[in-house]
């Protein structure tokens, strides 16, 4: 039995507060540097997409953390209650992005799957984005 | 973290520690000042101290590339951190622009 | 608007865990590396107050921390909803434990106080305990 | 971090990094196990090498000094890092425990 549940306002400086918090979490079962490194940029990923797309940066939304280590494995669900995704499917391919002039590169998913051993998205527009994502640490 | 070198025409630009979506505005105001007011052909980015990087890095780093281009110089990479090499692969940088 | 919860299992491992977050939450305000300091044994005493007393070391009970950041100053809250304290005014004396046989100082509650700028500790006993501090980061 | 050296019947026990509930009985058996094994008349305990400590390093060091006393040794602190000595001074451990 051992959870942990984050939770802070959509501000920038939580970007790098989290991915070390879900980072330092992980470590307590003494995975490689390598697999550390790994869950550390997809949390940053998911995290930053809460606040710009999800919450457009307004510091009052407030982005949920929910972590568990079992088997020696993480499962990590990063949450917002933001505007949502209409078409997950479209948002998840390669280069995909609704931000056009702000230099999204449109692989933050790709990011997160590849660098994850499951990445899953759950989403409804107005009523918000989970991403969830689990990595073996023991590997 | 960042600092640069000129020599030969080869500009050389040291972007460290983390790069995420919270810093990228920053560094990209020191980039693309130093692509104004430097002149050379060739730009090397060195990626050698960097502990942290997500896809706005990659996002930094495409925009500045699109502007180099357009400019007529040539990009490269130059001895990316491990962490930053696993980004840069999966993100098919080192398609458009080499390691060197 | 700068808030930040977390709730974890009263495992040794979050003692550590949660000290170093609580720290390296605060330290955005770019306090000192004393103020940072006294801020981590602070809550390093509560925490494993909650874990010890509160708990038992049953790691089915949760801690709860609660921070906020305004006006420079940075509000702590740690509560547990385990055994609670029959009389706080006796409990908060220097020297004064219930665990005699294991080598508690009975000094967590004096540390507290004289490393935070306000000590406030809420209990019923079979309902829990929350201990609430407050530290000026600008000092 | 635990270490120790022995020196004209004085024992020196080096205790570094963080000291805490979690692993205060680690530490505990460690320096029973020096104190039990060796043959000294002073025991100094090195706190420099500390970077955190709480009240559950207090109650450890208070049931040393105690053991120790019982067995007729002096018993003092040798440089406490900055966050060691406000600790033991909060404690009241400079009282009884005298730092050289
Ligand atoms: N939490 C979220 N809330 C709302 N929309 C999101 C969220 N996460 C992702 N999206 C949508 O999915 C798209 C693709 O996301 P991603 O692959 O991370 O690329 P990028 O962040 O660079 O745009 C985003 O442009 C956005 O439209
Ligand atoms: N969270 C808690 N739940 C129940 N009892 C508590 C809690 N925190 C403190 N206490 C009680 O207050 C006493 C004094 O606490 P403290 O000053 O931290 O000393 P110590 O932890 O060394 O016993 C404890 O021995 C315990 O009886």
């Amino acid at each position: 039995m051992d959870t942990l549940t984050i939770k802070v306002n959509a501000l920038e400086a939580n970007e790098s507060f989290l991915r070390s918090a879900v980072g330092a979490y992980a470590s307590r079962l003494n995975p490689t540097l390598e697999i550390i490194a790994d869950i550390k940029t997809a949390v940053s990923e998911a995290v930053t997409n809460s606040i710009v797309h999800g919450y457009a940066c307004d510091p009052r939304g407030i982005i949920t953390v929910n972590c568990e280590l079992a088997d020696g494995e993480l499962t990590v669900e990063i949450s917002d209650t933001g505007k949502g995704i209409p078409d997950v499917e479209t948002a998840m391919q390669d280069f995909y992005t609704t931000l056009k002039g702000e230099e999204r590169s449109g692989l933050g998913f790709t990011i997160m799957k590849s660098f994850m051993d499951s990445l899953e998205v759950f989403s409804s527009p107005g009523e918000g984005t989970t991403v969830k994502m689990k990595k073996n640490l023991c590997a | 973290m960042f600092d640069y070198t000129l020599k030969y025409r080869t500009l050389v630009a040291y972007i460290g520690g983390d790069i995420d979506h919270a810093n990228a505005p920053q560094i990209k105001l020191s980039l693309d000042n130093l692509i104004k007011t430097e002149s050379f052909d060739n730009f090397v980015i060195d990626l050698s101290a960097v502990t942290f990087m997500d896809s706005s890095a990659v996002g930094l780093i495409m925009g500045r590339y699109k502007l180099l281009k357009s400019m007529g110089k040539s990009v490269s990479f130059s001895k990316p951190s491990s962490v930053a090499d696993k980004v840069l692969k999966v993100s098919g940088l080192y398609t458009i622009i080499n390691k060197i």
